[in-house]
């Protein structure tokens, strides 16, 4: 084994290009892998959006013929699965790498290299999933995969198997993540960055990850079940016949299911709390607050998992008991919404698109929530669960909340990012489709959920009262298509003649704005010292800012005395390991399906991945 | 930076109100946008309420889905009202504080604990006001009632089986209640999750295998009702449908009667073709309660299928040519079924229907 | 809890370890003779429950350093702990209280 | 505005905490490793008493060797207790000392995993195996996966010997001895909490059964 992930190495040499592809595929730069995260999720998003425009057109008219009912089934299931596993989550990840340094004032993660094979395994486990579709089907038991609709008995194709092994292999990326975010925001902060001085966006990407670390493994737990069941070992987990219960799955998937929901809704609070305060020149208000009750949100997403299975039969008490506590996340959310809005009271509001963006989250996200209100209380979801008013509900949360932040986000960090501010003309366009499209999408899925729509079907007659409104949804989901388009004509065109940023364009807060637009790979060349929360308007203005205290030029950590011109400072090196061990772990959980000498060339390369891995030096 | 004087935001509305009154009339994009979805929204909600549509959860007629709807409306109040309240004033926010000029300042405010205080009380009082009647009802709806008839509901992949187990009555998917009288459902499935929902009845109950869920229901007025599978249960989960005949009480003991009546072997040369086709090809899967050797447990009983409204579970009318249809190829109207094509000839097919439709 | 993380006190040594580990011994000989004595069966869950985790604890806090190391280390144990145990109780709770089960059914 | 020396910062190990990355994230994945065995044992727990058929975990018709078992339960926490003492000789700067102790801790831990291999020789031979019951389901899981982690550790302690055979773990290291040993511990206890929660209580029998 030695000799021969030594002769590997060898071959592989240590990349040290700084340009092009291969520069890329090795790169440890937290940034550069930020970007990655971007780009490759932002692809997954426009995989994910087209299948729910098929969706969305086999139901614009009654009786639709547009897919099978198979691949209709198979398109939902990867819709969801796409957008919450390959779009949501990655695309915060996407943020978190990007930004967590610069806004704590630090040069990188605390292990660049597993931040790389995060990446790597993503992208594989994406890949994996979504290559079900040549072979033989894509999974069609849902994002939620049911026991024991998912059992060998009723799902003999092997699109199941697919999804619980590309989901176990992306978890691994998620948990190495969330480790390395965990070590890096407790670990690596600027002198001076106390915890309660710190971004409330890298609060949430703190939170997040903790949730991600508890909750991704009973998640795995359950899929592993699944597949032991599935293979020949033939266990009887979800078997009833047997002994076994499906409804343990439906615990498992949930206990994970909630807290993954505020997977997915944090680093859009975390954002929306950036941008806001940035554009109305003051201060988050009530940040312990904020940052309090999204640590208490993160800590209550473990006691309502049962609140998305109030109809399966848990009794009276049990039922009771999840919805009380349900209800009772409304608290703490109520706290944030007020905290906004407070922040906005008072304020100096300038309409940039990242403005729009966030503002738009905040009501949309008010909509979710108070339509959520309406099926946290179990007899109302008796009627409810399982409709179009579900599916409303959650679009509201996920698209009018998640993806509008992320939105928001990528306007408002772009020029960070690439140097070009995009274009706002357009981005006002973009942002008014967007918000006109999804309201004309999910908007009448209330109605046709209290008109008895039940979600997941592939057809329906005429008759029913469901034609109208879902012509209408079918109409607002090619609206957001073209806001979509307009996003990237965006970024095509001012990639090419867009307007320099500078490094600080809107006035901002924290840390990253005091660096290079786009930083350099070092982030900081002078690492900084805190004075307070907005450690960088602080620097700006003074720590009793504001009031007229209107600095010309804002002090830089881009040049200074000493070794501050960066040529000094080491960084990490690229290297090859991170996505050869990613391979490996991918291949092994395809051998699953492929045949178990697979698996074992699989575990081969990732052994010795890590192992060439623990004896590579961090820099040559 | 924790020094900084705190201004009061009461103090800073007022203020707001003052100067609001010399704005100009030009309003902020954002601004008149949030409006149009408030004022949207609630006219979507409003429209919805038209009482007419088959599955409408919001025109109900059984005694539970009666109560639940009321408990909607209670909380939708309270819902609308924080929507009204909190996008409005949004809405005023984004009006009254946008930025006039490049060079303003705005007071650095921190936070305000009282304020704080206030609006976490708030939603604690309104959640208290939601969480009170919603225990409430949830333990009204899981009391056992004067319980005058037992069914018991099997879910199957995809189709319902209904069992009287009082009454020796087995049908399926199309399910006759007495009106008036509290029945009680024993929910149970023969291979995945189901859901068994009639919207215009009852909120939905799942059917899981391995167990055994109750549900009740009471109904005051006759009617057809329309029910359907509401948990993703496999390629054809959308066609899971069943009708729920609600009938005064001689029709329904009529109703009774006749499906404990077996059939009797027919006198007609051609119905007696159709019966020989049915025992040699259905009865494997199918029962038909006094045709020797149809005691088959796969599909549905076809004892008086003649009598039912629809077949193939609520996809079809059931007419002859309807009939003649699905048994010609059962795969072309409802994909991945477990009915196979059974090869039979379009003479055959013309001898089995008029039987299948004359059991009644 | 006030001890700042720079000068969390310092291991114990071998012979700290070896008692422990007499300790540790002491008590699953205990387990397992209580769980052979017919008088106590009553109370063996009881008993055992307490025993175990005495020796978890001891293990955590003596061989782990835990009593010795960085309060922000036994946060991130207690944490992922403290939800595994809840969800454990909270799952039995569940599928003891609902449960209707049809043996065989299906 | 201040910006730190140049030379304040300049130990690659400094940080906010005062605490070793690499520590952190041993004691963030243990906490992590709770949740995985939490939702497992979960499982055993929920299925104890509802399996249709034999053979049981106890009772007339039980699988359990209580004093085989105790055995080896025995011989994995002593196994602490040498992991222990390997950290304390590294930290002393003792080597050898050290190796010998790696060692030692690894054959402890190989003896547990043979221990588990001849128990699941034996139980398979009683007519247990994963497909017949959710107890066999259930227990052959959780205590497969905890002997995956036993098997890891081994392969990392025996890492750890080699590394130090070629010099590569001074006294200044003894750090990565103890993270690796955090790891080992937490096995151990898994162990404790699964010896009394599986094999010590007594599950009930199912109501219909035997």
């Amino acid at each position: 084994m030695a000799t021969i992930t030594g002769s590997m190495v060898g071959v592989l040499r240590r990349p040290t290009s700084h340009y092009g592809v291969w520069s890329w595929m090795t790169t440890v730069d937290h940034k550069r892998i930020g970007v990655l995260y971007g780009v490759t999720s932002f692809i997954f998003f426009l995989i994910g959006g087209v299948e729910a425009l098929v969706l969305r057109l086999q139901l614009a008219f009654p009786d639709g013929k547009v897919v099978d009912p198979e691949v209709f089934n198979q398109l939902f299931t990867m819709h969801a699965t796409t957008m919450v596993f390959l779009v949501i989550m990655p695309l915060s990840a996407a943020f978190f790498n990007f930004l967590i340094p610069l806004q704590i004032g630090a040069r990188d993660v605390a292990f660049p290299r597993l931040n790389a094979f995060s990446y790597w395994v993503f992208v594989a486990g994406g890949v994996f999933i979504n290559s079900s579709f040549l072979f033989g089907g894509a999974p069609n038991a849902g994002w939620f995969g049911y026991a024991n609709l998912t059992s060998r008995a009723f799902n003999a194709g092997s699109g199941v198997d697919f999804w619980a092994l590309g989901l176990l292999g992306l978890g691994t990326a998620s948990l190495a993540a969330s480790f390395n975010f965990i070590v890096t925001i407790l670990n690596m902060r600027a002198p001076g960055m106390t915890m309660m001085r710190m971004p409330l966006f890298t609060w949430m990407t703190l939170v997040v990850a903790f949730l991600l670390i508890f909750a991704m493994p009973i998640i795995a737990v359950a899929l592993i079940q699944l597949e032991l069941d599935r293979s020949p070992l033939a266990t009887n987990f979800f078997n009833p016949a047997n002994g076994g219960d499906p409804i343990l799955w439906q615990h498992l998937f949930w206990l994970f299911g909630h807290p993954e929901v505020y997977i997915l809704i944090l680093p859009a609070m975390g954002i929306v709390s950036e941008v806001l305060p940035t554009f109305a020149r003051k201060p988050l208000f009530g940040y312990p607050a904020v940052v309090f009750a999204g640590v208490f949100i993160g800590f209550m997403g473990w006691g309502v998992w049962a609140h998305h299975m109030f109809t399966v039969g848990l009794g009276p008490v049990a039922n009771s008991v999840f919805a009380v506590t349900t209800m009772f996340i409304a608290v703490p959310t109520g706290i944030k919404i007020f905290n906004w809005i407070a922040t906005l009271w008072g304020g100096s509001l300038k309409f940039t698109t990242a403005m729009l963006f966030s503002i738009g989250f905040i009501s949309m996200f008010i909509i979710g929530g108070l339509s959520g209100l309406t099926h946290a209380s179990p007899p109302t979801d008796y009627q409810q669960q399982d409709t179009y008013y579900i599916v409303a509900h959650f679009h509201y949360v996920l698209f009018g909340g998640s993806i509008l932040a992320l939105f928001s986000g990528f306007y408002f960090w772009w020029p960070k990012g690439t140097g070009k501010l995009l274009d706002e003309g357009l981005g006002k366009l973009n942002f008014w489709l967007m918000i006109i499209g999804m309201n004309l999408t999910f908007g009448p899925m209330h109605i046709l959920g209290l008109n008895g729509m039940p979600r997941r079907i592939y057809t329906y007659p005429s008759g029913m009262g469901w034609e109208f409104w879902n012509l209408i949804e079918t109409a607002g989901s090619l609206v957001i298509a073209l806001s979509v388009l307009v996003f990237i004509i965006n970024v095509v065109r001012t990639s090419r003649n867009g307007k320099e940023a500078g490094p600080d364009p809107w006035d901002g807060r924290t840390l990253e704005w005091s660096i290079p637009s786009p930083p350099p790979e070092y982030n900081f060349a002078t690492v900084p010292v805190v004075q307070g929360r907005d450690a960088f308007w602080i620097e700006k203005y003074g720590l009793h800012g504001g009031e007229g205290a209107h600095h010309a030029a804002p002090p830089s950590h881009t040049a200074g005395s000493g070794n501050g011109d960066g040529h000094a400072i080491h960084m990490p090196q690229g290297s090859y390991l991170p996505m050869v061990t990613a391979f490996g772990q991918t291949l092994m959980l395809a051998g699953v399906i492929f045949g178990y000498w697979l698996s074992g060339v699989g575990l081969v390369i990732m052994l010795g991945g890590v192992y060439a891995w623990c004896s590579e030096p961090v820099s040559d | 930076m924790r020094n900084l004087a705190q201004s009061s935001l009461p103090a800073r509305a007022a203020t707001g109100l003052a100067k609001g009154a010399t704005l100009s009339s030009r309003r902020s994009a954002a601004a008149s946008f949030l409006s149009l979805v408030l004022v949207g929204v609630l006219a979507l909600f409003i429209t919805s309420c038209s009482g007419k549509d088959p599955q409408d959860t919001l025109s109900s007629v059984g005694e539970v889905a009666k109560k639940q709807q009321e408990l909607f409306w209670i909380i939708f109040a309270w819902a609308a009202l924080v929507f009204v309240l909190v996008q409005g004033l949004l809405l005023f926010i984004l009006f009254r504080f946008r930025r006039r000029s490049e060079n303003e300042m705005p007071a650095q405010t921190h936070g305000n604990t009282r304020l704080e205080i206030a609006w976490t009380l708030a939603p604690v009082v309104i959640l208290v006001s939601v969480a009170i009647p919603t225990v409430a009802s949830i333990f009204d709806l899981a009391k056992e009632h004067d319980v005058s008839m037992q069914v018991k509901v099997i879910g199957h992949q995809w189709w319902w089986e209904f069992q009287y187990p009082g009454l020796g009555v087995v049908t399926a998917n199309e399910l006759h209640l007495p009106v008036g009288e509290v029945v009680a459902f024993d929910l149970q499935s023969a291979d995945v999750i189901h859901s068994f929902w009639v919207p215009k009845l009852a909120g939905k109950q799942d059917v899981v295998p391995g167990r055994s869920n109750p549900l009740t229901i009471k109904v005051d007025e006759p009617g057809t009702f329309l029910g359907q599978c509401a948990e993703l249960c496999g390629i054809q989960h959308a066609q899971m449908k069943f009708r729920v005949v609600v009938q005064e009480k001689a029709q329904f003991d009529q109703w009774v009667k006749d499906q404990r009546t077996p059939v009797q072997p027919p006198g007609d040369p051609a119905m007696v073709k159709g019966s020989l086709i049915v025992q040699q090809k259905c009865s494997a899967c199918h029962t038909i309660q006094g045709l020797a050797g149809a005691v088959g447990k796969v599909g549905p009983t076809l004892t008086h299928i003649g009598g039912r409204g629809t077949i193939a579970a609520g996809v079809l009318n059931n007419t002859p040519e309807n009939l003649a249809r699905w048994i010609r190829d059962p795969q072309e109207v409802k994909r991945g079924a477990l009915m196979p094509n059974l090869g039979l000839t379009e003479d055959e097919i013309q001898a089995v229907v008029p039987y299948l439709l004359s059991l009644k | 809890m006030a001890v700042p993380a720079e000068h969390h006190r310092a291991h114990p040594g071998p012979g700290e370890y070896i008692k422990i580990a007499v300790i540790l011994a002491v008590i699953t000989l205990v387990e397992v003779a209580v769980y052979y004595v017919p008088s106590l069966s009553g109370a063996l869950t009881p008993i055992l429950m307490v025993l175990s985790t005495i020796k978890f604890s001891m293990v955590v806090l003596w061989f782990m350093h835990l009593k010795f190391d960085s309060v922000l280390f036994s946060y991130l144990f207690v944490g992922g702990l403290g939800i595994a145990g809840a969800v454990l109780i909270a799952l039995l709770f569940l599928f003891g209280a609902s449960h209707t089960i049809v043996p065989g059914a299906a | 505005m201040q910006h730190a020396h140049p030379a304040a910062h300049a130990p690659e190990h400094e940080t906010t905490t005062g605490l070793d990355h690499r520590k952190l994230l041993m004691w963030a994945f243990l906490g992590s490793d709770c949740l995985l065995f939490g939702a497992l044992i979960s499982t055993y727990m929920i299925y104890r008493g509802r399996s249709l058929a034999g053979p049981f975990p106890n009772g007339p018709e039980g699988v359990f060797d209580i004093p085989f078992t105790s055995v080896s339960a025995f011989v994995l926490l002593m196994s602490s207790l040498t992991m222990v003492l390997a950290l304390a000789a590294s930290q002393r700067g003792h080597i050898r000392g050290m190796r010998v102790w790696l060692i030692a801790t690894a054959l402890l831990g190989t003896v547990f995993l043979g221990g588990q291999f001849f128990e699941f020789t034996a139980f398979v031979a009683e007519g247990l195996t994963p497909a017949t019951n959710v107890f066999g389901t259930s227990f052959f899981t959780l205590t497969g996966f905890h002997g995956a982690h036993v098997t890891l550790g081994v392969i990392i302690l025996l890492s750890l010997v080699v590394v130090s055979l070629r010099g590569g773990l001074p006294k200044e290291e003894s750090l990565t001895v103890e993270i690796a040993g955090l790891y080992w511990h937490f096995v151990d206890i898994v162990w404790i909490v699964i010896f009394t929660l599986v094999y010590l209580i007594p599950a009930p029998l199912p109501p219909h059964a035997g």
